[in-house]
């Protein structure tokens, strides 16, 4: 595989090129380039099927890591496709047209992590969460808990007791300071 | 380059009907609709009865799995992922554990990669027993329907045996799996192949060789070879298209790689050619597990022991580890920061894009009695969509 | 299409003679497998109230509640789980989990009522019908979540121990401090049953994430001698750990040591919280053994001028003198102490109160004084020849060890007793290359030391002599006199007189017995020495125990002097280092309010 | 000694009891320090108290107390008790003496007992020397918890 690193290096600056079994791997580049990258593995090195799309928030950078799958049969490789998008201007490139359902994960990313892919077919419209208000539900500053909290009601009668609190209490309150 | 050959493919190519020119009816189909595999729908607008646009609606059983999971244990994630496919709950555990186990350097004992292969197989034949009764019920043979559900209840009786569970198993726990078989399983799995087996012989006849099923699903929701790799279609949809692929034999996991089986190939993927590939993997699954009695290891430990799971951590790093399902390509994306919760998972569900993309192409200019035959002729779990 | 197409589907009438697949009445007679994931089942005596299912269930349908008639006590919360099937999904990661192993399943699945709020229930508690259920889900043989196993501790071997008085216990490297910490659940049942109530939970969680510094700040907030306290606590903590319901107890006190041990003393001050500004307010401590050293810590936190009294040329009272170095290391103990005198503390080495300076002087001297004097009198065989020069007191023999004075045992020795004085008496003497008798009065599984401290001493070659009931003390004929003595005991039978309390020994009538040792050490009991303590201190005593409030106060000081605090082994039952520790903490906190401190 | 009658026993008892009181008292003048006084102190009243009771059932003329005598947990026979007690004594040896005493006065009402021609009397003694018994099994389990903990 290190032939492939080396050309996807020398084409298109790719880096970090990581073998995470003897068949998967993976890879990152400029966001830029990954419309690019992804048509030429696909049309010049076999990897013509796409697993999946999906991002990832790596709140802590400020970015949203894209994550392309994508497999070649014939070789029987995995190869993971990384690219760091700004996450105060997350615009990346469609590639509905490189694969069919592309625009299905790219209307994914737009509603769970705000990730915008211009000219992608009804990217805009909603997918899963219909009726849905809040912010994209994906990024990780989005609290789930609190929102359930605030939103829906504990059933009436439940409450517990933290073990080490309750015998504190019952045993020794004094240690309560 | 050959980037003038890149297919324009839809929805791009897709022209919005007109609604207002008062020639179109638009209907949902679901999200109750017994032709509806799941709990999803579609919006179809119809001229005449003939389909002209259709879009699939999702969203409306489970949503949030893969929110949940960044909140929860790695451990309390084991018993959440099985309802991302709900009559085919495994493969989400074994895809599940296999990630986490990579991430974490973890070698599962011999007979847990046994008993995992187990309970693949027998959930294929179970799935597949429920399908094969929703695709001849699309078309009206009841009967069918009534036969393999009760077959796959007989399947689901070995499941319940041997996890305490009939639908979701919880089995395949990281680690390995969560018991041993009980004394004189072996003998019942066999005896319910053979009930299966002799089932299937009927469903054969009575159901492929049948004027009306053929009538209605021969060039129905016809998949051309090149479409497979435009619309990443795996599974039976793109074996019957002539795509020989199956990760049970590329990926070489589990214990595939020591079971006897040839992937089975067809030539046309239209709902017949997709039903018959279908079939031949029934009777391959009965196979397969007949293979794995006979060469499950009958002692040592089933479970490789972790970390307490209350505080287990994942050294950082990230996977896709997929397997062969029923429906093509299920696999689980997993990253791990190092903290004792993943940072991210991702579920691919091969549903994702063959009840979507392919079947909002293939659903135009079909007849609306046969939208649910067509889709059934798919085979949709939507809660792998949804997530 | 052919014509086998049009006839082909005629064969499902075949099916029309055939027995039906379905069954009458499933409801009833459809019982689940016998692993089946029904509705659970809980053995609540068994059941410790960790809530160890609660921690792991994914859905948070499990609540631990108080229930009726169990009330909180030594391992057990008294808290039992509630699961609210409203939200369970019978996983079983809870049976799985659960340290007891008292949460099983039933195979019971059909349950049916028009109350809602009937489907949340403590299981255990309110009878169900499948109460006892033989079938249902259990964890399967070889799998558990948990580790009930702990990591072994790497320690000298018996046959080499018993040649050097070098430390036994080796300590733990970081991969197995962390493993071992790994197995804790949290639960903190420990903490109540710790006379400190340390905050185990906390600095076990310190260990799992390689946080020294955090581990030894919690240490400190409570205790100020990890590194003895590591080596040689009496760890209740471990007796009332969920872990050690049904598998080996987490080793606490281990990892106690090994956060203690990671740090260096130089870095202490860098990790632990700074004392508060002066009060300009003066405390004295009479007694520098662990407890009177803890509440000189505390009191130093909070800003007092603190002077600690030792009538011993040496501070650490029975941690220096009465536990061997094989145990204890000196150095370990320095450490503890470095750190303490390091905060400014004053130790008076060789000034003994009542002796040099009465404690009336103390009490006019300074704003309070804290007492914590210890059990430093050995209590006599009283048979009849117990005065025999080679009777001796075990404790005087340990201290004669530690400052490595010539003990001059002889090859053969008896220690009387089974407490853990008499375990350390025995192997110092077995150190010196002695043949040793341990004589008790009743079994050994009676006797007051600690289980591990038996096992090592039979293992290092002490011969146990159960149901010995000393009756006299002889010179040995044919010694010079006084040089050797004959132990007489009689032959006892242990005899159940009264329902319920614990069997009495008997002596066996004709069964006497005596053997010929060059010394006899008594190890029976120790007891207080309060000659130095006058009426006019207004310390009140009841049967040779000072009597304190809930501060640890004894006298309010209103008779001309100041307040008198007072704890450690001869005010509390417990009788060891973290009690008296504990007591020390309290004092100074109690010392704090009555002089008019903020508190700490 | 005439302890044939129901009052000439009891009379004799109450003597036992006023002796026991002195006998504390005494070993009260040789402590030297404030705990020895104390639980001197404490001892000596539970002999005061006999003293008022036995007067009670004197006055009354009848005898409250139980026969049942306590379970003899044996130490008393092998505690030895040569020594004189010394200003320093320890909480041991005051316990030793205690024990001591009770057990001489449980064996007097056992020789009266015995003795005894009239079945009153010999109840009475009986009974004294039961409650002689059972104030010596509080002292022994004193002793156990406090003094011989390890042994």
């Amino acid at each position: 595989m290190n032939e492939l690193a080396t050309r996807l290096a020398g084409r298109y600056g790719a880096r970090d090129w990581h073998d995470q079994r003897k068949d998967l791997a993976s890879v990152a580049v400029d966001v830029i380039r990954i419309r690019d990258v992804l048509a030429w593995l696909r049309d010049e090195e076999g990897y013509r099927h796409l697993s999946f799309a999906t991002a990832i928030d790596n709140i802590e950078r400020n970015v949203f890591t894209l994550t392309y799958a994508l497999r070649n049969h014939e070789a029987r490789q995995g190869l993971l496709i990384h690219a760091d998008v700004d996450r105060d201007d997350p615009t990346v490139d469609s590639i509905h047209l490189l694969w069919g359902q592309a625009w299905t994960y790219q209307r994914e990313m737009k509603e769970w992590f705000g990730i915008d892919f211009p000219g992608s077919p009804r990217v805009d419209e909603e997918f899963v969460l219909e009726g849905w208000d809040g912010p994209p539900m994906m990024r990780r500053d989005f609290d789930s808990l609190a929102y359930s909290d605030a939103t829906y009601a504990e059933r009436p009668g439940r409450v517990t007791h933290d073990p080490a609190a309750h015998m504190r209490d019952r045993l020794f309150p004094e240690a309560a300071r | 380059m050959r980037r003038e050959k890149q297919h324009a493919v839809p929805p791009a190519e897709r022209a919005t009907p007109d609604l207002d020119s008062g020639k179109y009816l638009v209907m949902w189909q679901g999200p109750q609709h017994p032709g509806i595999t799941g709990n999803m729908s579609l919006r179809l607008v119809a001229e005449g009865d003939t389909v002209v646009d259709c879009e699939t609606h999702v969203g409306y059983l489970h949503r949030g799995f893969e929110k949940l999971m960044e909140r929860r244990l790695y451990m309390q994630n084991f018993p959440l992922v099985c309802r991302i496919a709900v009559p085919e709950p495994d493969f989400n555990e074994y895809c599940y554990a296999a990630a986490l186990e990579e991430l974490a350097g973890v070698v599962i004992p011999e007979k847990a990669v046994w008993l995992r292969t187990l309970s693949l197989e027998m959930i294929r034949l179970a799935s597949f027993l429920m399908w094969i009764g929703g695709q001849a019920g699309a078309f009206g043979h009841g009967t069918i329907a009534q036969w393999s559900v009760t077959m796959r209840d007989y399947v689901l009786d070995l499941f319940e045996e041997l996890t305490g569970g009939r639908i979701y198993h919880m089995y395949i726990i990281p680690g390995g799996v969560r018991g041993d078989v009980p004394a004189g399983f072996w003998k019942r799995v066999l005896a319910t192949m053979d009930v299966v087996e002799k089932n299937l012989d009927d469903i054969e006849l009575v159901m492929f060789h049948n004027a009306v099923f053929k009538a209605r699903a021969e060039g129905l929701g016809y998949i051309p070879r090149d479409w497979v790799d435009q619309y990443g279609i795996t599974g039976p949809n793109a074996r019957a298209a002539g795509a020989g692929r199956d990760l049970r034999k590329d990926s070489g996991y589990l214990a595939y790689p020591r079971l006897s089986f040839e992937p089975l190939v067809g030539t046309e993927s239209d709902a017949y050619g997709r039903a018959r590939l279908r079939l031949g993997e029934m009777y391959q699954a009965i196979d397969l597990i007949r293979q794995i009695v006979d060469r499950t290891p009958a002692n040592g430990p089933f479970r490789e022991k972790l970390p307490n799971p209350l505080h287990w951590k994942i050294p950082a790093g990230e996977t896709y580890v997929a397997a062969e399902c029923t429906r093509g390509e299920y696999g689980f994306y997993v990253v791990s920061d190092g903290s004792d919760k993943p940072r991210r998972v991702a579920v691919r569900g091969p549903s994702y894009t063959h009840a979507v993309s392919v079947m909002e192409r293939l659903v135009r200019g079909v007849n609306i009695a046969d939208v649910a035959g067509l889709m059934v002729s798919l085979h949709t779990y939507p809660p792998e969509i949804e997530r | 299409m052919d014509l086998k197409d049009f006839i082909a589907p005629f064969a499902v009438w075949k099916r029309a003679f055939e027995k039906p697949f379905t069954v009458r009445k499933p409801i009833d007679e459809r019982p689940g497998a016998p692993r089946y994931r029904g509705f659970h089942m809980n053995d609540a005596d068994a059941c410790v109230g960790c809530g160890t299912c609660e921690a792991i269930c994914m859905n948070k349908a499990i609540d631990m509640v108080p229930v009726a008639g169990r009330d909180p006590e030594d391992g057990d919360s008294g808290l039992r789980p509630r699961v609210d099937y409203g939200r369970c999904c019978w996983c079983a990661l809870c049976v799985d989990i659960c340290p007891s192993g008292s949460l099983s399943m039933s195979n019971e699945y059909v349950w049916i009522d028009k109350d809602p709020d009937v489907f949340r229930y403590v299981p255990g508690v309110e009878s169900k019908p499948w109460d006892g259920s033989p079938l249902g889900y259990r964890r399967a043989d070889g799998y558990r979540l948990l580790d009930e196993d702990r990591v072994p501790m790497p320690e000298t071997g018996p046959a080499e121990a018993v040649a050097s008085f070098l430390e036994l216990v080796k300590g733990y490297s970081r991969a197995q401090a962390e493993k071992e910490a790994d197995r804790c659940v949290s639960c903190g049942l420990c903490i109540a049953s710790c006379p400190a109530h340390m905050d185990i939970p906390g600095y076990i969680k310190a260990v799992r994430d390689g946080d020294m510094e955090e581990g030894l700040r919690l240490l400190y907030d409570t205790n100020p001698f990890p590194e003895a306290c590591g080596r040689v606590c009496t760890h209740l903590c471990e007796d009332a750990c969920s872990i050690g319901s049904a598998g080996d107890p987490v080793a606490i006190r281990w990892l106690k040591r090994y956060i203690a041990d990671q740090v260096e003393l130089s870095d202490y001050a860098k990790a632990l919280p700074r004392a508060a500004a002066p009060t300009g307010r003066k405390v004295a401590i009479v007694g520098a053994g662990p407890g009177g050293l803890s509440a000189a810590y505390y009191l130093a936190m909070l800003g007092y001028g603190v002077t600690v009294f030792e009538k011993d040329e040496a501070a650490g009272g029975m941690l220096r003198f009465g536990i061997p170095e094989y145990r204890l290391p000196y150095p370990a103990l320095d450490k503890d102490i470095g750190y303490i005198e390091s905060l400014g503390v004053g130790i008076s080495r060789g000034v003994s109160i009542g002796k040099d300076i009465p404690l009336a002087k103390l009490r006019k001297d300074y704003d309070a004084v804290y007492l914590s004097t210890g059990l430093p009198l050995a209590y006599r065989l009283e048979v009849p020849g117990d005065g025999h020069p080679r009777v001796l007191d075990g404790v005087a023999v340990l201290a004669a060890a530690t400052r490595g004075e010539e003990l001059g045992l002889g090859g053969r020795v008896a220690v009387i007793g089974g407490g853990n004085v008499a375990m350390d008496a025995a192997r110092t003497a077995l150190r010196h290359g002695a043949r040793v008798d341990i004589l008790y009065r009743r079994r050994e599984e009676d006797m007051p030391a600690d289980a591990e401290e038996i096992r090592e001493a039979k293992a290092e070659g002490a011969r146990l002599v159960e149901k010995a009931i000393p009756l006299e003390v002889r010179d040995a004929e044919g010694a010079p006199a006084g040089k050797a003595a004959v132990f007489v005991w009689n032959e006892a039978a242990m005899v159940q007189k009264e329902a319920g309390k614990r069997p009495v020994p008997e002596p066996i009538p004709g069964a006497v017995r005596e053997e010929r040792y060059d010394s006899i050490i008594a190890a029976i009991g120790q007891g207080p020495d309060l000659s130095y303590v006058a009426e006019a201190d207004g310390v009140p005593t009841r049967r040779f125990k000072p009597v304190v409030d809930a501060d640890g106060m004894a006298s309010s000081g209103q008779a001309g002097g100041a307040a008198v605090f007072a704890g450690g082994d001869f005010v509390n039952d417990r009788k060891d280092a973290i009690s008296a520790i504990a007591d020390g903490h309290r004092a100074a906190l109690g010392i704090d309010r009555l002089l008019g401190g903020k508190g700490a | 000694m005439d302890a044939s009658t129901f009052a000439a026993a009891l009379d004799l008892a109450l003597g036992r009891e006023k002796a026991a009181v002195a006998f504390y008292r005494e070993l009260t003048a040789m402590a030297s320090f404030a705990a020895q006084r104390a639980t001197l102190a404490e001892f000596m009243a539970m002999e005061e108290g006999h003293v008022a009771m036995i007067s009670g059932m004197r006055s009354r003329g009848g005898v409250s107390l139980s026969p049942t005598a306590a379970v003899d947990l044996g130490l008393a026979a092998g505690l030895d008790a040569e020594e004189e007690p010394t200003a320093g004594m320890t909480f041991q040896d005051i316990l030793v003496a205690a024990i001591k005493k009770e057990e001489r006065s449980g064996d007097l009402y056992g020789r009266l007992e015995a003795a005894a021609a009239d079945p009153e009397a010999s109840a009475v003694f009986h009974r004294l020397a039961a409650e002689e018994s059972r104030h010596r099994r509080y002292f022994e389990e004193l002793y156990e918890s406090e003094i011989a903990k390890d042994n």
